[in-house]
């Protein structure tokens, strides 16, 4: 594996982990990054949405989650000979404001760093075994895919969905 | 034989719950595990966006299943 | 303006700095960054080389620089209605290893957000007033402009040189 | 009159150093301030990559210079 891929469960520190994962790739030159904190708002997206005072819950399947974020990291590796990549993706219940996952790719040049975190967050977004709901005021609701996933996905070349 | 049925997303509310043990007669498929539920659940569960896992891997709705297996069905993910 | 832009004398801790924008914009959803970090190696990019044990000297025109760098962040501003925009560049010598340039985009979705951090970059890089030599074995050298650096720009729409 | 010229990245080793205080007649314009000093430092200075700045403002090379000015001479930015 060229770096750490997790699921976590409960909030994590993104700065944190994000400066140890710079620290560790002090050589690298450029390290991009991408954080996705819980929305409180009005449209479903990255962040996600959560209506004031409401919760998302993050739900995934043991068997496929992990390998299929573990599959991505192997492709996103191969493609753009990374040093190094982080994908922490939270599961379980979250507010507004806590941090939903956190990717960063460091490489040599900043355009493989840069593209390579574009593409694993279209990847996790939209291939990646994860199913949300929103607690609103009358009760929990299934978000449900969006064409925008769809276009996001036509932007790279075929990944197997994993 | 028995077979563990996971439901995922949206499949757990129409299921009523993530999980169900089930008896089921040998030889089936997953089509006809689905088949055996109530008409609803079996057309949600047969829906052309959900995909099918047997034992953790993706597999086509005409696998055939074996005592002790987990079937788990998988609507499309979230996205966002 | 939209954010902090600043000129940086000596090492700053960029996972502090993020931390505070990621904090300060938790209603963003979505947080990208890009650090660049002076590589200790052969070739020039960002971050930029330096020979094993030797420096690099980020030199700039104080009545140019930081106003080029504030036109661009407020450009970046206008085009992808960015909720927030750091951009922190180091001036003066540095070492391998430490930081030179911090940008960080917050917004409602990830696609401004990341699409807005590799316009910065590109921009910082082949727009920005900064001169940058090496001390290497034989004394200082200036560094000249690479051909990618004009490759990267065509892949924006023109932006006028401030 | 008398006007300070600021030499950036490569051109202040061919100036020999980032600043100088000139003397020079007026009416002068860059390109002439240019022309005043050591030849090879006027090729350099005057070459098509050159920028120049007066004050703090991006100018053209034919822009007159008045007593007290800077004028900033700026190779390519070093790219990277």
């Amino acid at each position: 594996m060229p770096g750490e891929i997790a699921l976590v469960v409960g909030a994590f520190d993104p700065a944190a982990r994000l400066a140890g994962f710079a620290a560790e790739h002090r050589d690298a030159g450029a390290v991009a990054s991408f954080l996705g904190q819980v929305r409180c708002g009005d449209d479903v997206g990255c962040g996600d949405d959560v209506d004031d005072g409401q919760a998302l819950e993050l739900l995934h399947y043991e068997p496929l989650t992990l390998p299929s974020m573990i599959a991505l990291g192997e492709e996103a590796q191969k493609r753009w000979k990374l040093s190094g990549l982080l994908i922490l993706h939270r599961i379980g219940i979250m507010c507004a404001g806590e941090p939903i996952v956190l990717v960063a790719c460091a490489a040599r040049h900043r355009r493989p760093a840069l593209t390579a975190v574009d593409f694993l967050m279209d990847h996790l977004k939209s291939r990646v075994w994860f199913w949300k709901r929103e607690k609103t005021a009358t009760g929990w609701q299934w978000i449900e895919p969006r064409e925008q996933d769809r276009t996001d996905l036509a932007r790279w070349a075929p990944a197997a969905h994993s | 034989m028995e077979v563990t049925l996971v439901f995922l997303g949206r499949l757990e509310d129409a299921a009523g719950g993530a999980q169900r043990i089930i008896a089921v007669e040998p030889p089936s498929c997953i089509a006809n595990i689905a088949q055996s539920l109530e008409p609803d659940l079996c057309a949600a569960l047969l829906k052309e966006d959900v995909r099918f896992a047997l034992n953790g891997a993706l597999v086509q709705r005409h696998c055939s299943v074996s005592d002790g297996d987990e079937v788990a069905f998988l609507p499309p993910v979230s996205g966002g």
